[in-house]
């Protein structure tokens, strides 16, 4: 079972994130579950959504607590949030910044982690190209693709086009098929960085 | 409202029938194959107000609606005197919820009916004041604001009498009940409180709000046919004397109800659309003692210390009425202009 | 449909709850005697007739009233009406006009020639009555509907006794008093007019008459002895009615003088002018208040132009000059001379001081008590010797002609009663329907209609008749005005307003009846009965 | 058609294929969404005839649902929490007058403190009103069980409420297969109400019944209950039949034919429970479950017969009975005394308290060593707790204690959703 769990804020569709994670999986034939931290948070609040994947029925309704993966939606929660909890050197972190981890200040904590499964994404710059709109989702998810490998970008691309109706559907999955196209392209260049 | 004029001065133009008439210009009371929509044999009291209402009304919906008609009931006296198990004295189809959901019942009696595709069955609800200015005010203030199709009737008596005559938001200043007992320097129920429904019904933009009293049957029917003409949210506001509870000769009710009329006590008008449209002059102006001396809930304002001064603070409210509606006409000596034209 | 237990009940079936065990005291139906029958002299059924009437079925009217009084059109003319005087509606706002409606059933009789109800079989009696006046015609047509034999006999050329001779045409037009006269000889009398009784017991016995009735009336104008030149011209009223009545008016000259102050002043001085006299002036020794002449005769004549004078005299009449003392009313009412003088120009003087009655023809006959001029009588109308009967103003009695009208049927009855040896049972009367037994709620106002009058100008110059009659639409607005009091007219307010339906509707003319098995006893249909017509009982125990 | 949706929505679109003809809505979270979603239907035309009627609170919801249903509409309806307390005077007026009514509940703790997210308190309020309460363990459960519900409320003319639990499963997007309108249209006759308002057949619904009848109106209702356990499991199997899906039925056991511990349970957190049981099954322990479907009609001899075999029965429930224990384990306590098994009652999940399967391992580890208490509340912050009770101990107006006990523990710890 692969376990993702997504910080962000209020509006900035976390929890449409989690559905359609699951909606890509499911579409390819997997056990998926998705579903939101249950707050009275408002706009702009601290806000965490919930998926796992599973190639069997999945049956607990626990909230992820040991994630395998982590989305950040926005770096301001860094110092806000006990964002890592649970998440073991192992699990894969994908942060929406222009900035590196270093940049971040991160690059400390997680030294221990595999650097292939670290990864920033300008996701908001994507959607502002793709959108004219600052919702990192749809990049971010392409991202996740790119970087997990738990899903296709072919089911995310559907997932979008279903969710969202005609051209906010072509222009999310445009958006998340650049970060994809990004996240693919800079592990190429780490491979290069690090030739052994 | 158009009224058919009345010559016929011996019977009078507020007899109950007239043989003089044709048929169809009779009340329906006056006719021995009336619906009798409350029959022989229920509990109420002698000389009881509120069963006299709820025949008047519910026969002449039976008439306009062709006896397609369901009515809704909230608990109170009518419900307990009409349907004690094994027993009921209705003879259409009726049904008793809870005392503070009439309305919201009703609405969901007609949204079957309309779905059920039919359409030609009416829906009255009723209740007594408690029921409907009280605990049902909400669910009533919710199927005026969709104009659910549905007529509401509120048989008021004042107060919740089938608890044993306590106050209610429609019990009137200086009246004595269980729970406004005659002691201290305001003795009865105090001033300035209570709700004024048939306005704030009023407020809503209702299609048809009207008052009426059990004393004229006449005008009581026109205002049920009237309201029978029209679909969407519809309130009566019925007054109707209960001899318990007001202290009042059993064979007083139709009287005291004229009474509280002809003194300005209880405006007669209907209003559509949030507009007065028509209003029952007085016929014989009346001062307020005469309504009050008859019954004993009053009986404290005229005892070893009487109390002129709030005699008075009625009549001031009485007269407010009358300048409000324009109750008080040239007509008001004049009993044949006063029902003939209105 | 399947229901289930308990929560969901039949329709009606609290029907089987009989809440009759709750009453302490019943309602109860009754009859009150409405004020207006109680007080005509003729013993109309007036709201009887008027209930008909509101609905338009004016021969049913008719027939009704006829039942009673024969003279619907006279009386609709002449009568008094005490029962306006009487009627309760004068206390919600003016009498209903039912005297009007009389006239205008009348009328219609007459116009539609409705033909009164047949005699009964005959009985092979034979009764004589003596005088053709009200009275008389009265008792004739009441006899011969019981099946008698009648001979009516009467000293005038024409039939009507003072409705013809005392009673001025433009009050009473001939053509209206022939046609009902007509109609009571039309079913079956034998009459022989001009002819004087002497000797009532001669004839009686002559004619084998099983009974006789006296209703000779009053013909005989009193005179006073006024000191008078010879010049001047002094007829007594009765007189010069009868003579203008019988077409041979006496010559009066411009300036009428009527001394007296009933009825009879008023018809002589009208009478006058209407012969072309220019001054018609009435001498009276009282004032307005305390002349019996009933009101609106009065203003009829003043609005002709008659003159009064009030609280005068006759001192003595000469050379064309009226002598007057002024007199004074004492505390107690009475006049008084003051030895105050003044002098009245006029050609005549006509004398209307009451009338007498001749009573010659008993000279046979001596047992029968008079007293003061008149005949005494028991309330069957037979005077103290057996078989002999009289009524009208031959008897002590108001003398008006409903008076003599209703003496005429109760005369009738106790001579049936006497020639047939019956009893004469007197149905129970009601008690009075008082206003205070009325809930006037139920009753609107309604402004009395105004006889139309005819322009003064043509009342002083023609014998016309003055009071015109009501339209239909007038007639049936006035009948509709009845109160119905103290007797159910079937308004359906005890169906309407009892709260148990304890009230039966027995349909059109059935009335109602209570169901016992419901009535709580709660009293309200007696409250607001409109008419009294209901009372509360207390259970039987 | 298997889809990967929300279970607010697939209960929605299910309910929609039962052909609603009355539906009343109010909003109050968690239930939200369902009724928004079948409003939507009605008003695209794709859910016709039906009356959506915005109501001004659950009271007039509730009274809507009896007229209409009183007048031969099937009639459907959803609440939760305050607003099934709201409503609670309707509720049991419906259940009185033996109206087919289907209502969701999505399970919601109740206030004060106020509190928005899931435990079972409100059903257990309603627990005897005389409706039929089913609990549904998955999304896919929860929309099969409104097709079966009205097929049963119809069938004893009893209103049936449908349990899931609030954002747990309302909230969670999985794959729910959404039948086809043929196969629900086969499985659910139209509507024939057993009594209905009818001017051509004029009675008096609503009658007041005193001493004479009113007890046995009552053993009525239960007698109508009793047969109501009858007619679950066939309507269970005849469901299955046309779906082919094992859905709902009176409770269902899981890895029970050797186990000595048996976890009772209602709703969702059957799932973690499960979860839970694997792993001590794989680290030797013989433990079951079962979970109830039919709270009420209560099934007392299926439960008996499920628990036979067990010593030790641990009832694990998101409400209790505050000044004794768990609703649930009074219930299970009841029906298997006599039987030499002890019953351990568990209040878990208050106010959405997360049930992690961590806790629950260590709850069974517990009671495999014997020393698991009567009464347990599980993941009890307990020096919170302690601390609190010393400080009203101290002082006499200590203030009230939930805001006392945020104050302790922060505004994250009382706040956050995700501890660990």
């Amino acid at each position: 079972m692969f376990q993702i769990r997504i910080h962000g804020r209020g509006g900035q569709g976390v929890v449409t994130a989690a559905e359609l994670l699951s909606v890509a999986a499911f579409a390819e034939g997997r056990h998926a579950q998705a579903f939101p931290s249950f707050g009275s948070e408002r706009m702009g609040a601290p806000v965490v959504s919930f998926c796992r994947l599973d190639d069997r029925e999945i049956r607990t309704r626990e909230p992820v607590m040991v994630p395998d993966a982590l989305i950040i939606q926005d770096v301001t929660l860094l110092h806000q949030v006990d964002l890592f909890s649970g998440l073991s050197s192992e699990g894969y972190v994908l942060v929406n910044s222009t900035n590196s981890f270093d940049e971040l200040g991160l690059g400390e904590f997680l030294r221990t982690f595999h650097s292939e499964r670290l990864l920033t994404c300008p996701a908001t710059e994507f959607a502002l190209e793709h959108l004219g709109r600052p919702l990192p989702n749809a990049a971010l998810l392409g991202g996740f693709a790119a970087l997990t490998h738990q899903i296709t970008l072919d089911a995310l691309d559907r997932a979008l086009r279903d969710r969202f109706e005609g051209v906010v559907g072509e222009c999310n999955a445009a958006a998340a098929a650049a970060a994809f196209q990004y996240v693919i392209d800079k592990e190429e260049g780490l491979v290069r960085a690090s030739p052994n | 409202m158009t009224r058919k004029p009345v010559h016929f001065y011996q019977v009078g133009s507020f007899a109950v029938g007239n043989r003089l008439l044709d048929d169809e210009n009779r009340t329906v009371q006056s006719n021995p194959n009336r619906t009798n929509s409350i029959d022989s044999g229920h509990r109420a009291c002698q000389g009881c107000g509120e069963v006299l209402g709820a025949r008047y009304a519910l026969d002449a919906a039976m008439r306009a609606s062709n006896g397609q008609l369901v009515a809704v009931n909230a608990t109170g006296c009518l419900e307990v005197f009409s349907t004690p198990y094994p027993e009921t004295s209705w003879r259409i189809a009726w049904l008793h919820s809870l005392f503070g959901n009439a309305p919201a019942v009703a609405t969901g009696v007609a949204a079957a009916m309309r779905v059920k595709g039919k359409s030609e069955v009416r829906v009255v609800a009723q209740a007594g004041d408690g029921g409907t200015v009280d605990i049902g005010f909400g669910c009533l203030s919710g199927m005026f604001e969709r104009n659910d199709d549905v007529l509401f009737i509120c048989y008021d008596n004042q107060g919740y009498m089938n608890t044993g005559v306590q106050r209610s938001a429609a019990t009137p200043p200086a009246a004595r009940t269980a729970t406004t007992v005659t002691a201290g320097p305001e003795p009865g129920n105090v001033f300035g409180q209570g709700k004024d429904l048939p306005r704030i019904a009023m407020a809503h933009d209702i299609p048809y709000v009207a008052t009426a009293t059990v004393a004229d049957l006449h005008d009581l029917e026109q205002k049920v046919e009237r309201a029978m003409e029209i679909h969407g949210a519809r309130y009566l506001h019925v007054l109707v004397p209960c001899p318990l509870g007001w202290g009042s000769a059993s064979d007083e009710t139709i009287h005291i109800a004229r009474l509280a009329k002809e003194t300005g006590l209880f405006p007669v008008f209907e209003a559509e659309h949030g507009k007065v449209t028509g209003v029952s002059p007085i016929r014989r102006r009346t001062p307020v003692e005469e309504y009050l001396k008859l019954q004993r809930r009053y009986a404290h304002l005229f005892g070893p210390t009487p109390r002129p001064d709030i005699v008075a603070r009625l009549q001031e409210i009485a007269d407010e009425n009358i300048a409000r509606y324009g109750l008080v006409t040239n007509d008001t000596e004049d009993s044949v202009s006063t029902e003939v034209t209105a | 449909m399947e229901t289930p237990f308990a929560i969901t009940l039949d329709a009606g079936t609290s029907r089987a709850n009989h809440t009759g065990s709750w009453r302490i005291e019943r309602p109860l139906y009754v009859d009150r005697l409405p004020p207006c029958n109680n007080a005509c002299p003729a013993g109309e059924d007036i709201q009887g007739w008027l209930y008909e009437a509101e609905s338009g079925n004016y021969e049913a009217a008719w027939r009704k009233l006829v039942a009673v009084n024969p003279f619907p059109s006279i009386m609709g003319r002449i009568c008094f009406h005490p029962c306006e005087t009487a009627c309760n509606r004068v206390q919600v706002d003016d009498a209903v006009g039912i005297n009007a409606v009389e006239r205008f059933l009348g009328d219609l009789a007459i116009e539609h020639g409705w033909a009164l109800p047949a005699t009964a079989l005959d009985t092979g009696k034979r009764i004589l009555v003596v005088g053709a006046g009200p009275a008389g015609l009265s008792a004739t047509y009441h006899l011969r509907r019981l099946g008698h034999q009648v001979r009516l006999v009467d000293s005038a050329e024409q039939l009507g006794g003072m409705m013809r001779y005392g009673i001025p045409a433009y009050r009473l037009p001939r053509a209206t008093l022939d046609a009902e006269i007509a109609r009571v000889v039309g079913v079956g009398v034998e009459v022989v007019v001009g002819h004087v009784v002497h000797d009532i017991e001669a004839e009686r016995r002559a004619g084998k008459f099983d009974a006789v009735f006296l209703a000779v009336g009053a013909q005989i104008g009193r005179r006073v002895d006024i000191p008078a030149g010879d010049s001047s011209k002094v007829i007594d009223a009765v007189s010069f009615l009868h003579q203008v009545a019988a077409g041979d008016p006496p010559l009066l000259g411009r300036r009428v003088a009527v001394y007296g102050g009933g009825d009879t002043a008023l018809d002589a001085a009208r009478t006058a002018r209407r012969l072309g006299a220019t001054d018609a002036v009435i001498i009276y020794r009282r004032n307005r208040e305390r002349m019996p002449a009933h009101g609106e005769e009065l203003e009829q004549a003043l609005g002709e132009g008659v003159t009064m004078r009030w609280l005068s005299t006759v001192d003595r009449f000469e050379d064309g000059r009226l002598v007057l003392e002024t007199m004074r009313l004492s505390d107690q009412g009475f006049p008084e001379p003051t030895g105050e003088y003044e002098e009245l120009d006029a050609d005549s003087l006509l004398l209307a001081l009451g009338q007498d009655t001749d009573l010659s023809l008993l000279n046979g006959a001596h047992d029968v008590v008079v007293n003061d001029g008149v005949v005494e009588v028991q309330s069957t109308m037979m005077t103290n010797v057996d078989g002999v009967f009289a009524g009208g103003d031959a008897v002590p009695a108001d003398r008006t002609a409903t008076v003599a009208v209703g003496h005429g049927k109760r005369a009738a009855r106790g001579i049936d009663a006497y020639v047939m040896g019956t009893a004469l049972e007197s149905a129970p009367k009601h008690e009075l329907a008082t206003f205070e037994k009325l809930n006037t709620w139920y009753y609107s106002e309604a402004p009395r209609t105004q006889r139309p009058e005819l322009e003064r100008i043509r009342r002083q110059t023609n014998f016309e008749e003055v009071v015109g009659g009501l339209t239909e639409e007038n007639a049936l607005f006035e009948a509709r005005r009845c109160l119905s009091c103290g007797n159910c007219f079937e308004c359906d307010n005890c169906f309407g307003v009892c709260p148990d339906n304890a009230v039966i509707k027995l349909g059109d003319g059935q009335r109602y009846q209570f169901d016992f098995d419901f009535c709580k006893g709660c009293g309200i249909c007696v409250k607001e009965c409109p008419c009294g017509a209901i009372t509360m009982v207390p259970e039987r125990t | 058609m298997l889809r990967q949706i929300e279970g607010s929505r697939a209960v929605a679109e299910t309910v929609a294929l039962c052909r609603p003809e009355v539906v009343c809505a109010y909003p109050i979270s968690p239930q939200t969404h369902i009724i928004e979603a079948v409003g939507a239907m009605v008003k695209e035309g794709l859910l016709s005839p039906c009356e959506f009627i915005n109501v001004e609170s659950e009271f007039a919801a509730m009274s809507v649902s009896i007229g209409a249903s009183a007048a031969g509409a099937r009639t459907y309806t959803a609440t939760a929490s305050q607003g099934l307390l709201f409503m609670i005077e309707a509720v049991y007026n419906a259940a009185g007058l033996g109206l087919p009514i289907v209502m969701t509940l999505a399970n919601r703790a109740i206030g004060a403190p106020i509190n928005i997210w899931n435990d079972h308190s409100d059903a257990m309020a309603v627990r005897d009103s005389g409706w039929i309460q089913l609990f549904a363990e998955t999304n896919q459960e929860a929309a099969d069980l409104h097709v079966q519900a009205f097929r049963l409320a119809e069938e004893l003319s009893v209103p049936v409420m449908v349990c899931m639990d609030g954002f747990i499963l309302t909230h969670a997007v999985e794959g729910v297969d959404i039948l086809e309108q043929s196969v629900v249209d086969g499985f659910l006759p139209p509507y024939e109400p057993r009594q209905v308002l009818d001017p051509k057949d004029p009675v008096s619904i609503g009658a007041m019944v005193g001493p004479e009848a009113f007890e046995e109106v009552r053993y009525l209702a239960h007698l109508r209950q009793m047969d109501a356990l009858a007619r679950i499991p066939g309507i269970a199997k005849a469901f299955e039949e046309v779906t082919g899906r094992a859905s709902g039925g009176l409770l269902r056991s899981y890895r029970t034919e050797d186990a000595d511990t048996i976890v009772v349970a209602l709703g969702s957190v059957l799932g973690t429970i499960k979860d839970a049981v694997d792993i001590r099954r794989e680290a030797g322990e013989r433990v079951g479950v079962v979970g109830i479907t039919s709270f009420r009609p209560f099934p007392a001899e299926a439960v008996r017969e499920a628990l036979s075999k067990a010593s030790r029965i641990i009832v694990i429930e998101k409400a209790f009975s505050i000044g004794f224990g768990g609703v649930l384990a009074t219930d299970v306590a009841l029906v298997v005394q006599g039987a030499d098994a002890k019953v351990f009652s568990v209040v878990a999940g208050l106010g959405g308290r997360a049930i992690t399967r961590r806790s629950l391992e260590d709850l069974l580890a517990q009671s495999a060593r014997g020393d698991l208490k009567s009464l347990t509340f599980l993941d009890l912050d307990r020096a919170a707790v302690d601390r609190e009770l010393t400080r009203m101990a101290n002082t006499r107006r200590s203030g009230p204690s939930a805001e006392n006990l945020l104050r302790d523990l922060g505004s994250d710890h009382g706040a956050s959703k995700v501890k660990s």
